[in-house]
């Protein structure tokens, strides 16, 4: 299976990403693939995610481990922004390559929901010039507990 | 070398700094020692976690740290 | 809400119509993705997929009628190829863009299920020179069991 | 301007050709003496859908096609 599991520390373009991701796996018969970007929500000025180097690139590698083991598939592409972002900007990108169509969306689907609320980023919002700490959100939690078995 | 402690998130902000040394061997008694004031009680908070070298400590009550170890004080991640 | 929605008739890049398809949705937090492939299965030598003028894009275009009524999105890409086509080329490209993770992801894999088994295409395959029809699937009436309230 | 006849799918194999002009009207019986051998067998199952002008009949026995409309014979869709 071809794997790619990043930590990305500028500005980038997941379309692009997504494209050599296509050309890595040529057995796939469908690519199901989620782009998060910083949503233009009124007042937000800017975003900014903190990661933990012993932890955070580590916890994202055993999230594909995991996937690859409760999916067969062909890839698995899982990108994520650190670092401080504009509105608009993408956030995270994670693609997933199967021959069989849902296998990939659900890889993508539970890969996202344990990224968002099982990985190790602390998030901080600018809004009116000041930074606010964002905390857990409840929804979070409750997208988790759809995969427990 | 020292302990090194590193506060992530929010943490760093109650703490001032994103690391600080302190002399090892260090234990879970010994950290709050170390921790003043809202940083003290952040840490206290059950979705507090602790890491010692990568490793997330189960019981943080655990913590058991030499000179030359880093331990991580780890706030409940943001999601959405 | 931007939308498009056509039939493809000749070569093309999904990964282009998706980058295209982003800029059109600025306010999106979420743009959610599933391009399908005519999967490199050993002996397939060609694919063609058959459409109806006068049913096959006008379905479509409910289809998306009630992607965009279940699912608030910002944003909604059904593309479908028609005509002969070669493995590893793709046949269907479908994004949605929502505020929202789960509504984009849910409104992508509600559209697949339905393109895939309740839209107007014949298709027929080549294998060792050979033409021949292909039946539908039990797993796609299971997959969209899966929508009916 | 006669009725034209469509054949979708694996019909177009089995009556040779993409489409037919017939003389209207034409009803359900007198389309099903227009299609002969595997074809009005094919015609008749339950899963093969008519439909006039592009609307799909919920009953194809309640056919009523004048000249100039396009009777478009459906198998089952592919799927997969």
């Amino acid at each position: 299976m071809f794997r790619r599991v990043e930590l990305v520390r500028g500005h980038w373009d997941p379309n692009d990403a997504v494209g050599d991701f296509a050309s890595q796996v040529p057995a796939a018969g469908g690519i199901a693939t989620f782009v998060g970007k910083v949503r233009p929500d009124g007042d937000v000025e800017a975003l900014e995610l903190t990661h933990y180097e012993k932890l955070t690139l580590p916890g994202m590698e055993k999230l594909a481990d995991e996937v690859a083991k409760r999916w067969q598939l062909e890839g698995l592409l899982i990108l994520h922004r650190v670092g401080e972002m504009f509105p608009g900007e993408p956030i995270v990108c994670v693609s997933a390559a199967a021959k069989h169509r849902r296998a990939a969306i659900e890889a993508v689907d539970f890969a996202m929901d344990h990224l968002k609320s099982n990985s190790w980023f602390w998030k901080r919002e600018k809004r009116a010039g000041v930074w606010a700490w964002i905390e857990p959100r409840e929804q979070d939690h409750s997208d988790l507990a759809r995969w427990k078995d | 070398m020292p302990v090194t402690l590193v506060f992530l998130g929010k943490l760093a902000d109650l703490a001032g700094v994103d690391q600080k040394q302190v002399e090892g061997p260090l234990d879970w008694q010994g950290l709050l020692d170390e921790l003043h004031g809202p940083l003290g009680s952040a840490a206290r908070q059950d979705r507090t976690r602790i890491a010692v070298n990568g490793e997330v400590l189960a019981d943080k009550a655990a913590l058991e740290a030499e000179n030359g170890d880093e331990v991580a004080l780890l706030p409940p991640v943001s999601g959405g």
